[in-house]
């Protein structure tokens, strides 16, 4: 399913949908009870009372309302740095840069309201200027590739670290109080907050609605528009996009650019809707949880806010049970280790019956190369080279 | 470590040590949960450690979670924590909290719920810098050459670190103005191997006196000081307890700040019911809570009238004799 | 002084890089050697500690490695996880697990105080004190003259083995291999095992010789840059040993400029990054890389 | 040698043919039958080959060729038959049975590993040495001595990628006989291959028997079958619709039973009217080829709307890079390219597009398609890139999807429909969707890159046919094909390209041989077109002197 995920016109055949969605069910299932057992493991060598423990891991977000919001909230983030992966992954590029642009993102943002004048709606502002930023720090290493040819897997890591330490020293140098014993601006006024909807008890920030509605933008950029299949395109053949005229240097420095205005806004999002102000260590690796996220659902964008809800909920509910059990954190480090490994094996089924002694699926290893038939002929090599 | 929920007397007040961080820090956090950890035991308090990682944008709701729960003292440590306790102390007046290494004024917050304490590093810097500049002035000492150089590591670059490296400065220049000080940062306070990169530069650079402040990586520069043969001085009485790198000595000793005896004493005091909310008391040299140790190696390879001499700046330490150069 | 420093510092990003080199070439991107570094840093400890010696240090940091290889090579080989995810999920288990494993014994979260201290076996040339280059080289830990001959082991692996050649062959055109009657995936079992072999050894430099003692998440990023340094290097053995070795200078420049100079730290300590993003974009090389792990999952 | 009673042609109905007794064939096939799901790509086939000669397999794409030869070697296993070597019973579990029992295959798509070089290569899983050391010697010495004997001759040392195809077959060839095969299993051999390098694979095949080795060939053109085989198997479906030896059959009856009766012609375009307007001219073009090099040296041409101009040229001597050029694929360096009237500064492909090019690139499968992408997203990329097929700002998939189903209809696409990714198309296919892409775009000018590799018979003559209709249709054509045959059948004006210049520019007619062109081809000046009878239009290029402008 990998290489044809890219670009589906229409849904895939109902039949095979359902048989697709069985399967998952059975192997779902098996993977909710292996990481239970592995948990519970993991439970009972740290926490005193592993069944509480346990109870408020699974059921910890739903706790009290104030906990749901939480748990939403952290989805949100992951929803839009997962968007700002799918974004360039879809694309066909490699990029590990969305942590250093949601620090760019956020502190662009940041910046702004803070100097800034209150005013209502202030905030958008903010959103806006870390979109931009965003967009241009994810510039760099897409013209990188485009026009000199980079590795973006090289240059995306090495401007992650740029902008930590850039992020870190324009605090330090610009924006944290005199009497600060730790790099941190002040709080951004509250017209610079996200604002958030009450439903009841519930607090539903504004960045839930927000990263869903990118989610759906990068679904129907990816899929519905011109720009975006041409970015499919030269993302899955370079040679094909060039004979069909499309404007290979264009989509390249443009998909990474764009999913740079996603994790930019991701950035101002956290930055307005959870921290409320700039400090160090803001992204806090959520520019990987990301690639996590993007990965599990096979970029597939409109699977995302699921991906995140998910994965935010059994983030929540770890430190949910790290509140209320004192388990250590590594617990649920190690946890999510575990679980993305069972949720990501694919074949157990088919490897168990390879070991049994059956022939294997033909098609095994990583992605490429293609099957067989699909490789590129003598003469693809010769100009290729 | 976590999760010590048990144990606690029913009639005592229960105390959550919320850290916004991560323990195994070496130094700030780990030294707090000791403290705290050492007065809940003596006094049967019900004590547990909140660690809520590193992730900002956790620290506020895990905050607000802690306090809508049983325990009725918080103590919260570090700058980035201020409003956040704040908010929370105005949203559960029935609370306590302590706050660390950040004053909150009752009236800017209007709560009066909290009892501050802040921390005099630079008198922690500075003991170290004036041992260094003794150590010097003194001749003789072992491992001590006739370089004029030492030098001063902290972990990242931030206000708190500063304060121990500008104080080691001022420690230098009060007693031996003509020593040279290097100083650098390692970025971080785990990452040892920077530690060790930064100390063996230095020391090739000249220094025999080094001075570290940073965490998890003060084991680099340990290291690179036993193995160059010169002294290091660390911050914890950890480190003065086990100066030991490879069965050599290279922790000379330490220039205490300790965050443990301030928060024991504030736990104490909870319990007691005699927590003095709505103030702020600046723990140092005055508090008995900043000093050099009297760690084995100090003793043996420290000359006694330097030792004395220690002694002496310490005790007008505390009478506030330095602190124009001292405060920020 | 200073060479001595460099290449104490390029030892573990030359081995942890030659390592995703041999991966990367059979078809596997090791993301994980971060993780494999950081485990192997423990094991080294807990290894040379309660054994007393520095050797048995090494071994177990190979062997803890190599068993986070094992995970990522029977995840992704046997049971097809995306390359990448499970990449991932093992720094993961590395992160927290590290710390459990250090709890679990020290009843401590952040370093291995109390573990008793080991150290790598140094190897000294005798005399060398006085010779230039030799008298930097003299005493450096057995992981560091591994660094040194990783180079022409590679180049030997490379060109002169069948394990070598079939690696080449396995990344590039697994089908070749099937058609010659060999099976890809045992390639990359072995190539997988190499590198989380070397990335133990890395390891192991970095807390039984640099440092000695374990402090959580100590590797801070350093089997990123190993990676990096591999692409930087267009995936080959001496563009590899070179880029990683250029890590090493940039970091002990770094660290020379931070002692000597008063700039400002986060300047300085981004000098490597901002280095290698001078370094590829001058060159503009165009790396021939199959892009892979990325997209299917489901 | 031959058995007696299987001489003569016999359309057999499917597995009717019982084995027959006698002396063991050096390699049999009985029954073997193989279904991928639901399509049975190989029912009950049969197939003797005889010790030491050339065995030609015939077929269809799709007859089930390819699959017969996986089995033979071990790739694919048969659900039911058997495999016998010299009448002996063999099981062949994987290839490495097959090489075992010296069985040796090349592919159609090369199993070689580009960075590798020849001798790495050929001895990739049979390397000599000690465990822990190649012989590097020993091999390049054992290689050498094979080749010698064989008559194969490539650079050991280099690495395969920077090999032209011919070079990298004789490299496959090495690689199974250095296996120590006694039987040679060829698939498509000649595809990629110019005319001088199919002579050369086909003297070393000569060399090859004579020494003892037995080959199976497959091919889709009956020239090469006459050349070479000695016996033919036709396939059809699955099933074995004749063998015996190649003599006693004339072409007409092998066309016949490889398609199943329908008649296969190719027609030359006719001639246009010297009154036809100009549809593109190229003038003092130069561009640069792979290494940087110039490839084409100041070339100029004209093509007149509704011909077809075939492009011809030893391999490597600019032909391709000046089609490239055009198509803005390469950068032009000199010259002045005019299409429709209108000449563009800076010529990329894009823009060409944008002026009324079509272009079919050479490498179907990189260039021509990306292989995952459904039928539809490959037929209208091109339009799609420049904005077409949108409705209210988003793309408009359901217009695509039913103008999509009338393409399908109009080139006889195989296929279950516009969603089927193109990877599961055969080649023949794919090539009549690019051309499908290309030509309904309506193009001033067509560019197309060796339009029929690899198809078979009945696909070539369907390609051919589409490209007329849009000749007919004023759409002006230029053909690069490396088969001189195929650009004599179909076009209207042949031009010949000897080291990056234009030698001659021939109208094409019955005077015209590939003996003329192939002398051309190899930069005889005396037979160019002064001495040809026919005669140049008009605003022919200046031959030989290479077009100064
Ligand atoms: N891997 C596969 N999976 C499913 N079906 C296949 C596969 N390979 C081949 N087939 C089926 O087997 C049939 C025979 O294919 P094969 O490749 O043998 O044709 P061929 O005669 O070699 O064609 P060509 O002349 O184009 O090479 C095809 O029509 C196809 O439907
Ligand atoms: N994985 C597959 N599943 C189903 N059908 C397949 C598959 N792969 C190939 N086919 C079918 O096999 C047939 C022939 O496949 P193959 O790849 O052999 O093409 P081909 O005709 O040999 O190509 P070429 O003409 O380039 O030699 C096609 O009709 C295609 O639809
Ligand atoms: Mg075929
Ligand atoms: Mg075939």
């Amino acid at each position: 399913m990998s290489a044809s995920e890219t670009i589906a016109v229409v849904p895939r055949q109902s039949g095979a949908w359902r048989r697709a969605v069985l399967r998952g069910g059975g192997r779902l299932a098996a993977t909710v009870a292996l990481a239970i057992i592995v948990i519970f493991v993991l439970l009972a060598m740290s926490a005193d009372d592993p069944a509480a423990a346990l109870g408020s891991l699974l059921s910890g977000p739903f706790t009290s309302s104030f906990r749901t919001g939480q748990w939403l909230s952290d989805s949100a983030n992951l929803m839009l740095s997962g968007a700002a992966v799918a974004m360039v992954f879809r694309a066909g590029q490699f990029s590990l840069g969305a942590e250093g642009q949601i620090l760019v993102g956020a502190l662009a943002a940041g910046a702004a309201v803070l100097h800034l004048p209150s005013f209502p709606g202030v905030f958008v502002v903010g959103l806006t200027l870390g979109a931009l930023a965003g967009f241009l720090f994810g510039l760099v290493p897409g013209l990188m590739k485009a026009y000199g040819g980079s590795d973006e897997i090289v240059s995306t890591l090495m401007l992650n670290y740029v902008a930590t330490y850039g992020f870190a020293l324009l605090i330090n140098r610009y924006l944290q109080p005199a009497s600060a014993g730790y790099p941190v601006s002040d709080f951004f006024d509250p017209a610079a907050f996200l604002p958030s909807l009450r439903i009841g008890q519930l607090t539903i920030g504004l960045a839930l609605p927000f990263a869903i509605g990118c989610c759906v933008a990068v679904w129907y950029l990816i899929n519905w528009t011109k720009t975006g299949f041409e970015m499919g395109a030269v993302g899955a053949s370079v040679p094909f996009a060039q004979a069909t005229g499309m404007r290979v240097r264009r989509s390249v420095w443009l998909s990474m650019a764009l999913s740079g205005l996603i994790a930019g806004l991701a950035g101002a999002v956290i930055a307005e809707g959870s921290t409320h102000r700039l400090i160090v260590g803001l992204s806090a690796n959520i520019g990987f949880d990301g690639i996590l996220v993007a990965l599990l659902t096979a970029n597939r964008p409109l699977l995302i806010p699921l991906a995140a809800v998910a994965y935010g909920y059994i983030r929540t509910g770890g430190d949910i049970a790290q509140l209320s059990s004192g388990i250590p954190r590594e617990v649920i480090t190690t946890l999510q280790g575990f679980l993305i490994l069972a949720v990501t094996a694919r074949a157990p089924l088919a490897w168990i019956r390879h070991r049994a002694g059956r022939r294997r699926p033909a098609h095994g290893g990583p992605v490429i190369p293609g099957p067989a038939p699909l490789r590129a002929a003598a003469s693809s090599q010769r100009t290729g080279s | 470590s976590n999760g010590s929920a048990d144990g606690g007397d029913p009639g005592k007040p229960a105390v959550a040590l919320f850290i916004p961080g991560q323990l195994g820090d070496g130094g700030f956090f780990d030294n707090s949960q000791t403290g705290v950890k050492e007065a809940g035991v003596r006094l049967g308090l019900k004590v547990r450690t909140v660690e809520t990682g590193p992730d900002p944008s956790k620290w506020a709701p895990a905050l607000n979670d802690v306090a809508g729960g049983d325990d009725q003292v918080i103590i919260v440590g570090t700058y980035g924590m201020k409003q956040i306790v704040e908010q929370a102390a105005q949203a559960h007046p029935e609370k306590s909290f302590v706050l660390y290494d950040v004053e909150s004024t009752p009236a800017e917050c209007g709560c009066h719920n909290i009892y501050s304490i802040l921390y005099r590093y630079s008198e922690s810097g500075f003991l170290a810098g004036a041992l260094a500049g003794l150590l010097h002035k003194a001749g003789g000492v072992e491992r001590i050459g006739s370089g004029n150089t030492v030098g001063v590591i902290g972990g990242q670059d931030i206000p708190v670190i500063q304060d121990y490296i500008n104080g080691f400065k001022a420690g230098v220049a009060q007693t031996n103005p003509s020593l040279k000080v290097l100083s650098g940062y390692a970025g971080s306070f785990a990452d040892p191997v920077k530690g060790q990169n930064l100390a063996a530069q230095m020391i090739s650079d000249g220094a025999d006196v080094l001075f570290t402040a940073a965490g998890g990586t003060d084991k680099g520069v340990i290291q690179a000081a036993a193995e160059h043969d010169v002294w290091a001085i660390g911050n914890s009485l950890t480190q003065a307890d086990d100066p030991m790198v490879n069965g050599k000595t290279a922790v000379l000793t330490s220039a205490v700040t300790s965050v443990d005896t301030s928060l024991a004493d504030a736990v104490e005091k909870a319990a007691a019911g005699t927590l003095p909310l709505g103030t702020t008391v600046r723990f140092g040299a005055k508090q008995k809570t900043n000093y050099v140790a009297q760690s084995q190696p100090y003793l043996k390879y420290v000359p006694e009238p330097v030792r004395g001499e220690i002694e002496k700046i310490t005790t007008e330490m505390a009478d506030g004799r330095y602190d124009s150069v001292l405060d920020r | 002084m200073l060479l001595s420093t460099i290449l104490q510092n390029a030892a573990p990003y030359v081995l942890a890089a030659t390592g995703c080199l041999l991966a990367d070439r059979a078809g596997v991107v090791n993301i994980a050697s971060e993780g494999m570094m950081l485990f192997g840093a423990l094991a080294a400890v807990l290894g040379a500690g309660y054994s007393g010696f520095g050797l048995v240090g090494l071994l177990a940091a190979i062997v803890v490695a190599s068993l986070l290889a094992a995970i990522l090579a029977i995840f992704h080989l046997h049971l097809r996880a995306n390359l990448i995810l499970a990449g991932l999920a093992v720094n993961l288990l590395a992160t927290g697990g590290t710390v459990l494993v250090l709890y679990s014994l020290t009843g401590r979260t952040g370093d291995s105080s109390g573990i008793p201290q080991g150290s790598l076996p140094e190897i000294a040339i005798p005399g060398a004190e006085h010779v230039p280059v030799l008298a930097s080289l003299s005493g450096q830990s057995i992981v560091v003259w591994l660094a040194l001959i990783s180079l022409p082991a590679t180049l030997y692996l490379w060109h002169r083995t069948r394990l070598g050649l079939y690696i080449r062959a396995a990344g590039e055109s697994e089908s070749a291999l099937v058609e010659s009657g060999l099976r890809p995936n045992r390639v990359r079992w072995a190539a997988l095992l190499l590198s989380g072999l070397l990335c133990g050894m890395a390891g192991a430099q970095l807390s039984l010789s640099t440092t000695h003692g374990f402090v959580r998440d100590m590797v801070a990023g350093r089997g990123f840059i190993a990676l990096g340094a591999m692409y930087l290097g267009a995936r080959t053995p001496v563009g590899t040993f070179v880029a990683a070795s250029l890590f090493g200078v940039l970091d002990a420049v770094a660290t020379v400029l931070q002692v000597r100079t008063n700039f400002s730290t986060q300047i300085l300590l981004s000098i490597p990054y901002v280095a290698i993003l001078l370094a590829l974009f001058l060159n503009g090389q165009r790396l021939r890389r199959v892009r892979r792990g990325i997209g299917g999952v489901s | 040698m031959l058995m007696t009673n299987h001489d003569l042609a016999t359309v057999e109905p499917h597995g009717a043919g019982e084995p027959p007794t006698g002396p063991p064939y050096r390699l049999e096939a009985v029954k073997l039958s193989k279904a991928y799901g639901q399509l049975t790509a190989n029912h009950e086939v049969s197939l003797r080959v005889t010790s030491q000669s050339v065995h030609a397999v015939l077929g269809e794409n799709g007859a089930g060729k390819s699959t017969l030869m996986k089995m033979l070697y071990g790739v694919e296993q048969p659900d039911s038959g058997q495999i016998r070597l010299d009448g002996v019973p063999v099981k062949l579990p994987n290839p490495k049975a097959a090489v075992a029992h010296g069985i040796g295959m090349v592919f159609q798509h090369f199993g070689l590993v580009p960075s590798l070089t020849a001798a790495e290569n050929i001895a990739l899983g049979v390397e000599p040495g000690r465990p822990w050391r190649i012989d590097k010697r020993e091999i390049l010495d054992s290689i050498g001595a094979l080749s010698d004997a064989m008559g194969l001759h490539v650079d050991l040392k280099r690495p395969v990628a920077r090999m032209s195809t011919a070079q990298q077959q004789r490299v496959e060839i090495l690689k199974a006989l250095y296996r120590g095969a006694r039987v040679l299993i060829l698939d498509e051999p000649t595809a990629l291959l110019t005319p001088q390098e199919r002579r050369a694979l086909f003297d070393a095949v000569r060399r090859l028997t004579e020494a003892g080795t037995t080959v199976l060939f497959i091919t889709h053109k009956l020239s090469e079958v006459a050349e070479l085989a000695d016996d033919v198997t036709i396939l059809r479906r699955g099933h074995v619709v004749g063998h015996g030896r190649h003599a006693d059959f004339n072409t007409a009856q092998l066309v016949e039973l490889m398609v199943g009766g329908r008649p296969v012609t190719a027609r030359r375009a006719p001639a246009p009217l010297p009154t036809a307007p100009k549809a593109a001219s190229f003038t003092g073009l130069s561009v640069t080829g792979s290494q940087g090099r110039e490839a084409v040296h100041g070339v100029s041409l004209d093509l007149r709307e509704g011909e077809v101009c075939g492009l011809v040229g030893v391999d490597g001597n600019g032909q391709l890079e000046f089609l490239e050029g055009i198509a803005g694929i390469r950068p032009v360096t000199a010259g002045r390219i005019e299409i429709g009237g209108v000449a563009l500064r800076r010529w990329t492909h894009r823009r060409a597009r944008a002026a009324g090019l079509g272009y079919v690139p050479e490498d179907r499968l990189s260039a021509g398609v990306v292989p995952a992408f459904p039928i539809v997203d490959n037929m209208f990329a091109d339009r799609i890139t420049y904005g077409g097929y949108r409705r209210h700002g988003r793309l408009d998939k359901s217009r695509m999807r039913s103008e999509a189903v009338r393409l399908i209809e109009d080139f006889d696409i195989r296929c279950t429909g516009p969603l089927q990714p193109a990877e599961r198309l055969s080649g023949g296919n794919i090539q009549k969707v690019v051309l499908a892409r290309e030509i309904s775009r309506g193009p001033k000018v067509l560019l197309v890159a060796e339009p029929t590799r690899g198809l078979d018979i009945g696909a070539a003559a369907r390609i051919h046919e589409a490209l007329a209709d849009a000749a007919r249709e004023g759409t002006a054509i230029l053909v690069l094909s490396s088969d001189v045959d195929e650009v004599l059948a179909i076009s209207s004006r042949i031009c010949v390209f000897h080291e990056g210049r234009l030698v001659a520019d021939l109208v094409n007619g019955d005077e015209v041989t590939a003996e003329i062109i192939g002398a051309l081809m190899l930069g005889s000046a005396e037979d160019g077109p002064a001495d040809s009878p026919a005669a140049s239009p008009a605003d022919v290029a200046p031959p030989a002197a290479g077009g100064g402008a």
